[in-house]
């Protein structure tokens, strides 16, 4: 029972790592993939975000505590470090989405392995056009 | 310590000014104002770190520099010392002669309204490669890693043609990949350490290295952090995505990709190896006999892969791969010498891969803007200046003396002698065998582009073809001359173009001007421009005069790479 | 017949030209197999009989698409699932979860929480880390932000003198869209945009200006901003946002914030590095004037992270700000 | 031996688990993108129970908020959203797209 007592954050976000991880490989839709990525993303942070709890402890919103001690706050270093992974994951899914738009309105479907495809017959149709 | 001299200053100048270069950008929307703008912040930045770099070497010593008013563990930390100096300024100087050779095709490429978001890019790649080689921090590293990949993403899908587009989703999907699994070594690494800085963190994991009990975690945080940098830097097996995206993005756009940021995430690995997990406990959790077998195989598979292609820039993108295999076989050689080869290796391939591409781009614009074999018959002929460069590069690439290529080779070999008995026959049968590989795809191309175009019935023409070119120089030269002769232009004009596609730099130089004006525009062009513009000689000649220099005077390079390694 | 045979005739000897395997490849002509006249072939065709080349079975694109997804997906899952396995084995070496003596409780962290009040003036030490001591990374990040916008900029932005993005379909589509929103209105939407969005705005420039007090700041302030302005886009008609909101406007402010604070990060990272003292007072703790820089980077970071929210929102709809 | 707090921590992450699975498995994109949105809900309540109120406000307005809001706008653009009872113009099924 000491492995579920102790470290059910970490598992968590390890499993939730996994899925987003195979969610990211195994989908050739674009949007799953994305979605995949987001959850990937998110686990990291839960897995950092949950080292700075500290049982017993407050966040660390000082009020009007002017000499605040260590033993009442909890520790500030994760809570900044996600602060900046969150705004990055959402600016790397607006790209990933705006490619995903391009792509449909260009090949007309979500599955990469079809536009794989038609992208590589369109690119020896062109050659043959340059060719002849 | 108020008496910092006024140059350790630089890697913070340089960070800010190509990031402040790029956050003004959007003001100035013409294209040709930014191009301006963007090259005068290289400049910049390359002499800025020039001059720090000669500074460091001459006195032999490294520095952090402190982002904001709190010391190391507390606020950021910045840490310069010769090895990231020369590294920024070879950066610098590539890119902006790579950004010069290219902007005729940017300027074709790049719709007109969105070419001062792509000089845009090009600083924000700029001020994040130079971050990743000055940081001294893993978080801030893992930041700069993502606007770097952003940024690369943005110039490869700037050229705005379906086949772009494709290639940057699976580029981007592939990177966000790596930069994940960075991610979680990363925090792993927190958790178990507590410590973000690269300086706190080696003694704590030496600490925990005693106790043998902590070698599964630290094993698997280093495999983890390590296949994420691998996987961005487009090591073997991880390498599916770079033909497409190097191959189908503009001239300078693959060149800077291919010369530039796959080695940005390869110094961050050397800076993390040499000071957070000490070479010696890598070696010990077996991470480099890892490292050192993907850079085998990779050395190998990408030369196989690039026999197969007929599209030139594909071909020239999976040769990167097998040149990346290098830099990582050097760095698996877990020795001094193999580090120093692999340094020596990045400066080399960063040198001769931007000319091989901004050559390539050069003989498709006068061949109707097609990369196929085929259509690339004779192109040299039309842009001398590019066949000049493509033939220079290939053969520095292959390692032949003289040119920048062969020092790498020369320090790869003795590597592997000092090195055990497992890795010197491995590494020596695989240099071997991929110098052969690259002869044998890079040399048709040279031929293929030198040779005359064969009007039909102009049957004898065949002739000089048959006997295999081993050296393909002088027989060529020979031909040349004939066909020229029996063509058009003067025989005065043949004999110098041919000897100089043979002879040293020097005649080159004077060759490269004479091409100048020599647009024989006796050919099926579709548009009267044929892109051989002056920047692209310039870009072209600097490329060759540097590639010879590294060639030549790789003594005193050696050194500045040794005396940076003590002291990364 | 002859001209015919004429035709082989040229072909015949280009092929005659690179029987030798190497030649072929360097003249890159076409690979063997696409040309397989052997001798006797030619011999054949010489003496006129017909001749029918062997169709090799060709494996199509999607066939070997299939073969290779069969092979790939399961052993994809079972390196997942044994790297999974991996992490988890190593997260029982990690420390225990909310334990007091742990790693990561070491001296950064005890400065931070005891002298981060001293130091950068601001009660929320979560800010006070973010904009003061580690603000190398927050500036890193605006700039992820920044270029995230301008790609996106690169892919939709559709620029009046047709370039590849706007097809004539699309265009056609948004303006029946348009069209209807301005018609018959979405009463429900209109109404309660029309009620809530104030709200929703004055809450985001309050979570954004007490950054440095309570919890919240430039980012989580600047989204909600962002979120407000999408509702007001999204309940009015786009027409009524592009009076205050259009392309030029949303460039001078992005950059403008973002050139300011970068200056502003130069001048306390150059002063902090010489240690030169900044001369900028941290004011009494809890008020909103407080904590020296932490206050206009805050508005800086807001108002950088609203206009890229609602420049992507803009972007993915309209295609242009 | 097992506090209420944890309890309702092992349910939420249960919660997390069962959604990161079913917004991989359903074949309809526009429920997919649904289950991820109640994915950033659920997230910014556990940022609330780590003690970290900065993370939860910008886990709702961005995750949850913005990155939905571009997940819709991208869905609505491929024509994914129109859900049809009879099934005529069908949901964007992973499978076969409506072309």
């Amino acid at each position: 029972m000491g492995l579920f007592t102790d470290h059910y954050y970490e598992i968590a976000a390890v499993v939730l790592f996994g899925i987003g991880f195979m969610g990211l490989l195994l989908h050739n839709n674009l949007i799953k993939k994305i979605v995949g990525l987001n959850i990937m993303d998110t686990a990291v942070y839960l897995l950092l975000a949950q080292r700075g709890m500290v049982f017993g402890r407050v966040a660390p919103i000082l009020g009007d505590n002017l000499t605040p001690s260590a033993e009442q706050y909890i520790n500030p270093i994760p809570a900044g470090l996600v602060l900046t992974g969150i705004v990055v994951s959402v600016s790397v899914s607006a790209f990933s989405l705006a490619l995903t738009h391009r792509l449909y309105k260009k090949y007309h479907t979500l599955n990469l392995d079809e536009i794989l495809l038609k992208s590589k017959k369109e690119k020896e149709n062109k050659e043959k056009a340059v060719t002849h | 310590m108020h008496d910092m001299p006024f140059i350790y200053n630089f890697p913070f100048f340089s960070i800010l000014l190509t990031l402040i270069g790029g956050m003004s950008m959007p003001f100035f929307r013409n294209g040709r104002v930014a191009q301006k703008i963007n090259m005068g912040i290289i400049i910049a930045v390359g002499v800025m770190n020039f001059i720090l770099f000669c500074n460091l070497v001459s006195t032999g010593e490294h520095f952090t520099y402190m982002m904001g008013h709190f010391p190391a563990p507390w606020g950021n930390e910045i840490r310069g010392g010769p090895f990231e100096a020369l590294m920024a300024t070879v950066f610098a100087f590539v890119m902006g002669f790579a950004i010069l050779g290219g902007v005729f095709n940017i300027y074709e490429d790049v719709p007109k309204k969105k070419q001062y978001l792509y000089f845009l890019m090009m600083n924000l790649l700029l001020s994040s490669m130079i971050a990743l080689i000055y940081t001294n921090d893993m978080f801030t590293a893992y930041v700069f890693i993502e606007i770097n990949t952003l940024a690369a993403c943005a110039i490869v899908m700037s050229k705005d043609s379906g086949e772009t587009i494709v290639a940057t989703i699976r580029y981007l999907i592939m990177s966000l990949l790596g930069s994940g699994l960075f991610l979680m070594g990363l925090a792993l690494l927190y958790n178990i350490t507590g410590h973000l800085l690269m300086e706190s963190l080696q003694p704590v994991i030496l600490q925990m290295a005693e106790s043998e009990q902590y070698y599964l975690p630290l094993t698997v945080v280093f495999a983890v952090t390590t296949l994420g940098l691998c996987v961005k830097s487009a090591l073997y097996p991880f390498h599916s995505w770079l033909p497409g995206a190097h191959g189908s993005a503009t001239s300078s756009s693959s060149a800077i990709l291919s010369g530039l940021v796959l080695k940005g995430y390869i110094i961050l690995l050397m800076k993390m190896m040499y000071r957070v997990y000490t070479p010696e406990l890598l070696a010990k959790l077996h991470i480099t006999d890892a490292i050192f077998v993907l850079g085998i195989i990779g050395m190998i598979m990408g030369s196989i892969h690039a026999l197969r292609e007929r599209h030139i820039k594909r071909m020239t993108a999976y040769s990167s791969v097998a040149q990346i295999g290098y830099i990582f076989m050097g760095i698996g050689l877990n020795s001094e010498v193999g580090m120093m080869a692999a340094s020596f290796h990045i400066l080399s391939h960063a040198i001769t891969k931007p000319m091989l591409f901004l050559a390539a781009g050069g003989l498709a614009n006068v061949s109707g803007h097609s990369y196929e074999f085929k259509d690339l018959k004779g192109a040299a002929h039309r842009n001398k200046i590019a066949g000049v460069a493509f033939v220079i590069g290939a053969l520095s690439m292959i390692g032949i003396p003289l040119f920048a290529g062969f020092p790498s080779k020369l320090f790869f070999s003795t590597g592997a002698l000092h090195s055990d008995y497992f890795r010197m026959p491995l590494v020596l049968i695989a240099l071997a065998v991929s110098t052969a590989l690259n002869a044998l795809y890079y040399l048709p191309v040279c031929i293929n582009i030198w040779r005359m175009k064969d009007e039909p019935g102009h049957g004898h023409g065949h002739g000089s073809d048959d006997h295999s070119a081993s050296h393909g120089g002088e027989p060529e030269a020979v031909h040349a001359v004939h066909a020229e002769a029996l063509g058009h232009g003067s025989i005065s004009h043949a004999v110098s173009h041919g000897a100089a596609a043979v002879a040293d730099a020097g005649h080159a130089d004077s060759g490269g001007h004479e091409l100048l004006h020599d647009t024989d525009g006796a050919h099926e062009m579709h548009h009267g421009k044929t892109g051989i513009t002056p920047a692209f000689v310039v870009s072209m000649v600097v490329f060759i005069a540097s590639n010879f220099g590294l060639g030549i005077f790789y003594g005193p390079v050696m050194d500045a790479i040794r005396k940076g390694l003590e002291l990364l | 017949m002859s001209e015919k045979h004429e035709s082989h005739e040229t072909s015949e000897t280009e092929y005659k030209g690179s029987k030798n395997p190497f030649v072929a490849w360097v003249n890159a002509d076409p690979t063997p197999e696409e040309a397989p006249w052997t001798e006797e072939k030619l011999e054949a065709l010489r003496a006129g009989e017909t001749y029918v080349r062997e169709e090799k079975p060709v494996i199509t694109e999607e066939e070997r698409a299939r073969r290779f997804n069969k092979v790939y997906k399961p052993l994809a899952v079972v390196l997942c699932c044994a790297f999974i396995a991996l992490l988890v084995f190593v997260c029982l070496y990690t420390p225990p979860f909310g334990a007091t003596d742990v790693p990561t409780n070491n001296e950064v962290s005890f400065k931070y929480i005891e002298d981060g009040l001293a130091d950068t003036g601001a009660t929320n030490v979560v800010a006070g880390m973010i904009l003061d001591y580690r603000a190398f990374d927050t500036l890193g990040e605006s700039s992820v932000l920044f270029t995230a916008v301008m790609s996106v900029m690169i892919l939709l932005r559709k620029d009046r003198d047709g370039s590849l993005v706007n097809d004539p379909a699309e265009d056609a589509a948004l303006a029946k869209e348009e069209k209807i929103s301005v018609q018959h209105r979405d009463v429900i939407l209109r109404t309660m945009a029309g009620i809530i969005s104030p709200f929703v705005i004055l809450f985001g420039i309050y979570v954004v200006l007490n950054g440095h007090i309570s919890p919240g700041g430039g980012f989580s302030g600047g989204a909600i901003i962002g979120a407000g302005l999408i509702l007001i886009s999204q309940g009015f008609g786009s027409a009524k946002t592009k009076k205050f909101f259009n392309f030029k406007v949303f460039t001078i402010i992005t950059s403008c914030s973002l050139l300011s604070y970068a200056a502003l990060k130069c001048y306390s990272f150059y002063t902090g590095s010489h240690h030169i003292e900044t001369g900028i007072p941290h004011g009494i703790p809890g008020a909103i004037l407080s904590s020296g820089f932490i206050l206009p980077l805050n508005i800086f970071v807001g108002l950088i992270v609203a206009c890229t929210m609602f420049g992507f929102y803009s972007l993915f709809t309209k295609g242009e700000i | 031996m097992v506090d209420t707090q944890t309890v309702l921590v092992w349910i939420l992450l249960g919660f997390l688990i069962t959604c990161a699975v079913a917004s991989m498995i359903t074949k309809n994109l526009l429920t997919t993108v649904l289950i991820f949105m109640s994915y950033s809900l659920v997230m910014t309540i556990i940022w609330i129970v780590l003690e970290s109120p900065d993370l939860a406000g910008t886990e709702a307005a961005v995750g949850a908020g913005v990155t939905t809001i571009l997940f819709f706008i991208t869905l609505k653009k491929i024509g994914a959203l129109h859900t049809n009872k009879k099934g005529k113009k069908k949901k964007l099924k992973e499978g076969e797209e409506n072309e």
